[in-house]
């Protein structure tokens, strides 16, 4: 099958021209093809006489293969067929080169190559950039040495002073540091308030019976999505600092206040959470729940939380002021939930109640703008079948 | 189309001292130069001999050199293109005006397919010294036919070089650099600096292609043009310096080859980069520069490049519209107040 | 037959051994295309060998050639050797062109051959340049300028004819006029089909030949550059001629009757040459046989010159894109 | 299911939902939350994962009755066929 057209790899033969014994001289026109051109003539190059036909008309057949056997006078040797040597195939690095952009230019002495990824990521988990050095090509520092220098630093705080302590023990030593320096330069201001949760924990009791029990909610989840709903009226209080500006965050990714066994306490963040189902964000915190108590958080989970919520309820307590954890402007505390005297009505009954507390950076929101907001998680909370 | 104002007189040339002169007389003073110094170059274009150029560059010339020598083409774009190319194959060293960018659309076959290509096509064996001069630019209320910027164009195609002299010195300087190449070179020439006036020096030596000039030293951000947009982003600098913000400013000279490495240079110093170039945005020539820096300075950047670019609309013909449409220096400034953040 | 008074043996012998070199490395090259040997595009010359060879008489070493795509039988015709023609369709560094240009783009400066042009209409300013530079320093030298009747319809060719006539430039316009602009009949494609008259609109002299009678076309030729070398300025000769194959390799050739094809078949300029030689006496059997076996070795000596070819080294991909010194 | 059993797959249970807890110190008397230190989401896990193991729906008003070892065991004795 010859090659008739640029891109041809194959052809169907759909008549012949002559029959077995025909005689050819070079330049006949022996068959025709169809090809993604058209129909096109067969020439043959050879003289001879044809002895036999390999190929029925109707059959595609790729280029090169054969098509007949022509026997060839004695007389007339062709020239033997030309073997031809196939172009090299380009040493992809020569080729490449004629395409390479130009080559890096040497930053100044004392200027460090790190991501811009890698310079943001450093300073949201307040990463000292001086002791590190970069994995990356000629040294760059990059995301994960970020993330390698910050979970060093969850297992190893300063290592000089006490080289025996635990792993638990050297963990809340960092986060006593953190929470420290928190306390020091955040001017925080405190809010409480009670909130009836006997409408919220009635609807949830229905529901949990109409779910099988893998699906089955926990209260916390509906006081997560009423702060995270409630954040949406009171943006303010989801802003991340970024360097020497508070800037609100679109996105509302609240931080679970999660304690590990034996002490230590992360809080990793539920993504998008006013955007997310109950069911969804019960999902994602017991597997949230289930990492951290593995060690299998990931960085961006510690580093994603716009505000944080803390619950001490279980422990019997009725109220928590947390303390806010930077680069965050708010953190959000819930209690145990108790049976109080409560009027309904102007009658006096007995309600299961919850206090909510709010800490604050005054520096970017104010008790007027605090308190807004708890009114609005306990107006929520009245009406749990929107959550 | 069309000239302004009568011919401007000649400035009296001292011996090798600077000479005040505008950007056309610079351009007049090295093609005659070269007319008189090398039988083998000659100019060919519309209107250049009997009209005196339409932007009376070549005024005088006709009479000067003669009709062989400086020859008034029909309006037939590709063939006196075409012929300019034959010609320099042919070994002589045309020098072609065509009257504006807007008009080179119609030659650009010849330009892609012979300029460019003949000495790669032919395995070395054809060279094409041809020099060819364009007017560019708007700014003038010519409106959309008339007031392109294709340098982003032109720069894309391996095998030619381009050059947009800014100054009167340049005009000279890279108009007899272009001459001496043994590859075609495009020099774009904006429409609003033929009046422009600079100093000159008479004896000074062809400008070497492919290196850029800092026009102005700077510590916090490089800003980088050529041709017609340097006045305004010098402008801009100003501006900037009474705000306390030190701006360099890069005048490219030349498109390709570029002069990287001195881009790169100050970036490396000033960690901030503006480009400012009158193509539409899209595919300009700012996003080759853009990318380069991206590709080379990577690390030293502390904001993204910037760029102010034309508005992508076909140029309007009122002032406001048109004034609204093209990079100023306001809008240079708002781009350094954008990058560095609103307390600048 | 208008061969001349006195017909020199010995040149149209010679005429004729250029008429078969071309037909047998074209038909050699159509093989090659279906082992997959030459790629890409490929525009053979058979059929229109007589204006090749004829053309190619009147004109000397210093006249300029700017010729089109399909351009093979010009190539041979001036001399450029078959290995290196077909070293350059291997795409072989040994080509004419260094493996670079392939069929369409044939160079070679040292016999002032400026190339194949594959943009239609995209030779004819190039060569009114060249003959401008010619008369600019007064070198005695035509350029010839080979095109097809596709051409015409370009606005390259009124432009190019134009500036040729106002400027008195010694161009040779050859109108290759083949009837098909790819698959275009002439008549659907121009108003007016007699090409020839187009010079009217320029001033400028013209002429028509028959294109499949290699005589005819040297006579007017010869006429055509004396015209031209006159300093009288340029000059227009239509060659109507017809090529017996497609127009390239991938072409059904669904716009044309094969009764047509095998019409002009019988106008094959090689027969017609041949025939008119034994009718005079000037061709016996071992002549034809000697031409036969002389081209086939030629032939089969390009084939192998092209297979042994080196291929570029891939290193030099950006050789030649700019000189390599510039000041 | 002999009650032994039953006490094998509680443990196993719990020893999910707190795999550092040593259970074979376990008093079977003795609240589960405290001895383990369990949250609800503790308790949710542990009723979960008993009704994988075996097929019992544990209603949340029946948490109570899983509050210590024994308790679980007697609970899902009655509540498996």
């Amino acid at each position: 099958m010859p090659i008739l057209t640029a891109d041809m790899s194959a052809g169907t033969l759909v008549t012949w021209r002559k029959k077995v014994g025909d005689a050819v001289k070079r330049g006949d026109i022996i068959a025709e093809v169809e090809t993604d051109k058209g129909l096109i003539d067969v020439e043959v190059f050879t003289g001879g006489t044809i002895e036999r036909i390999l190929v029925q008309p109707g059959a595609m057949v790729p280029t090169g293969a054969v098509l007949a056997i022509i026997r060839e006078e004695a007389g007339i040797l062709p020239a033997p067929p030309p073997t031809i040597s196939s172009p090299p195939t380009p040493a992809p690095a020569a080729a490449g080169r004629a395409t390479q952009a130009p080559p890096q230019i040497p930053t100044a002495p004392g200027r460090q190559r790190i991501s811009p990824l890698a310079r943001k990521l450093a300073s949201d988990l307040g990463i000292d950039l001086a002791t590190l050095s970069g994995t990356g090509p000629g040294g760059v520092i990059r995301r994960e040495d970020i993330e390698h220098a910050a979970a060093a630093r969850m297992d190893a705080a300063p290592k000089e002073q006490r080289p025996s302590l635990d792993r638990s023990a050297r963990f809340r030593q960092a986060i006593g540091a953190a929470m420290a320096r928190s306390k020091r330069e955040v001017p925080h201001y405190y809010l409480s308030t009670t909130i009836d949760m006997q409408p919220a924990l009635a609807w949830l009791a229905e529901e949990n019976l109409k779910q099988s029990v893998t699906d089955r909610l926990l209260y916390g989840v509906l006081l997560i999505k009423a702060v995270a709903l409630g954040l949406r009226e009171v943006p303010e209080l989801n802003s991340v600092w970024r360097g020497a500006e508070a800037v609100p965050s679109p996105a509302i990714h609240v931080g679970v206040a999660i304690s590990l066994r034996g002490g230590g306490l992360v809080a990793p963040a539920l993504h998008d959470t006013d955007r997310r189902s109950l069911t969804e964000l019960m999902q994602s915190f017991s597997d949230l729940v289930r990492r951290a108590r593995s060690g299998g958080l990931r960085s961006s989970e510690l580093s994603d939380p716009t505000i944080t919520v803390t619950s001490l309820g279980e422990q019997g307590v009725e109220s928590v002021f947390g303390i806010i954890y930077p680069p965050q402007v708010a953190i959000v505390g819930f209690g145990k939930i108790v049976q109080r005297p409560w009027s309904v009505g102007g009658e006096v009954v007995s309600r299961s109640v919850i206090t909510a507390t709010l800490s604050a950076d005054h520096r970017v929101s104010d008790g007027h703008r605090g308190g807004l907001f708890l009114a609005s998680v306990d107006r929520l909370l009245q009406d749990p079948a929107r959550l | 189309m069309g000239a302004r104002g009568g011919p401007d007189q000649a400035r009296v040339r001292g011996g090798d001292a600077m000479t005040k002169m505008t950007y056309r007389e610079a351009i007049r003073e090295g093609l005659r130069e070269a007319l008189s110094g090398d039988p083998r170059v000659f100019l060919m274009g519309e209107d250049v001999g009997r009209y005196g150029g339409s932007f009376k560059v070549t005024y005088g010339l006709l009479e000067e050199f003669g009709p062989e020598r400086v020859r008034d083409t029909p309006l037939s774009e590709s063939t006196f293109v075409g012929a300019g190319i034959g010609a320099a194959l042919g070994g002589m060293r045309p020098i072609v005006e065509i009257m504006t960018v807007n008009f080179s659309l119609l030659a650009l076959d010849q330009i892609l397919n012979n300029a460019a290509t003949l000495r790669h096509m032919s395995g070395g064996q054809l060279g094409v010294p041809l020099v060819v001069r364009m007017a560019t630019g708007g700014g003038r209320q010519l409106a959309a036919q008339h007031s392109h910027s294709l340098e982003g164009w032109f720069a894309h195609i391996p095998g030619i070089k381009i050059v947009a002299p800014a100054t009167p010195a340049d005009a000279k300087g890279l108009l007899l650099a272009a001459l001496r190449e043994p590859d075609p070179v495009f020099i774009f020439e904006h429409a609003t600096l033929y009046a422009v006036e600079g100093e000159v020096d008479d004896g000074a030596a062809p400008v070497a292609i492919g290196k850029a000039a800092v026009r102005r030293t700077g510590e916090s951000v490089t800003l980088i043009t050529y041709g017609g947009s340097l006045g305004k982003t010098l402008q801009a600098a100003d501006q900037l310096a009474v705000e306390g913000i030190d701006a360099e400013v890069i005048d490219l000279r030349s498109l390709r080859p570029l002069d990287s490495a001195m881009v790169l240079a100050s970036v490396a110093k000033t960690h901030r980069a503006v480009v400012v170039d009158e193509g539409w945005r899209m595919c300009s020539f700012a996003a080759e520069v853009s990318a380069q820096i991206m590709e080379g300075g990577f690390y030293d950047l502390d904001a993204p490049v910037a760029r102010v670019c034309s508005a992508e609309v076909p140029m309007p013909y009122a002032k406001h519209m048109e004034d609204a449409a093209l990079p100023q220096a306001a809008t240079i400034v708002q781009a350094v107040h954008d990058m560095l953040g609103a307390h600048g | 037959m208008t061969g001349e008074p006195g017909l020199d043996r010995g040149h149209a012998l010679d005429l004729l051994r250029q008429m078969v070199l071309i037909r047998r490395f074209e038909e050699k090259a159509a093989e090659l295309y279906t082992l997959g040997k030459i790629r890409g595009f490929l525009h053979l010359y058979i059929g229109e060998e007589a204006v090749a060879v004829g053309t190619m008489q009147a004109l000397g070493p210093d006249d300029n050639i700017v010729a089109t795509y399909r351009e093979h039988g010009q190539a041979l015709a001036r001399g450029i050797p078959a290995g290196s023609l077909m070293a350059e369709m291997y795409g072989k560094a040994s080509g004419c062109s260094g493996g670079r240009g392939g069929s369409m783009h044939f160079f070679d400066v040292s016999r002032r051959f400026y190339g194949g042009h594959a943009i239609v209409g995209g030779g004819l300013p190039i060569a009114v340049g060249l003959a401008l530079a010619d008369k600019l320093r007064s070198r005695a030298a035509l350029t010839a300028c080979f095109f097809g009747d596709g051409a015409v319809a370009e606005g390259e060719f009124h432009e190019s004819l134009n500036l040729a006539a106002l400027w008195k430039l010694p161009v040779l316009f050859l109108c290759e006029n083949n009837l098909y602009a790819m698959g275009t009949a002439l008549s659907q494609h121009q108003a007016q089909i007699d090409i020839r008259r187009k010079a009217d609109a320029y001033a400028m002299p013209a002429d028509v030949a028959d294109g499949m009678d290699v005589l005819a076309v040297e006579a007017a030729t010869r006429r055509a550059a004396a015209s031209v070398r006159d300093g009288d300025g340029p000059f227009l000769l239509e060659l109507r001629t017809y090529r017996f194959r497609a127009h390239s390799m991938a072409d059904p050739e669904l716009y044309r009757a094969k009764q047509e094809v095998e019409e002009w078949k019988t106008r094959d300029p090689i027969a017609r040459h041949v025939a008119r030689l034994r009718e005079a006496g000037s061709l016996g059997d071992p002549d034809l046989t000697e031409i036969e076996s002389g081209v086939a070795a030629e032939v089969d000596e390009a084939v192998r010159f092209a297979e042994a070819g080196p291929w570029e080294p891939v290193e030099d991909l950006t050789r030649h894109v700019y000189a390599a010194v510039t000041p | 299911m002999t009650k032994e059993e039953i006490k094998a797959a509680v443990l196993r249970a719990l020893g999910e939902v707190a795999p550092e807890a040593d259970l074979t110190s376990l008093a079977p008397d003795i609240g589960l939350r405290d001895q383990l230190d369990l949250d609800s989401m503790d308790i949710l896990n542990f009723v979960v994962g008993l009704h994988a193991a075996l097929g019992v729906d544990i209603p949340e008003s029946d948490y109570p009755k899983l509050g210590t070892l024994d308790g679980c065991v007697d609970y899902l004795a009655a509540a498996r066929p």
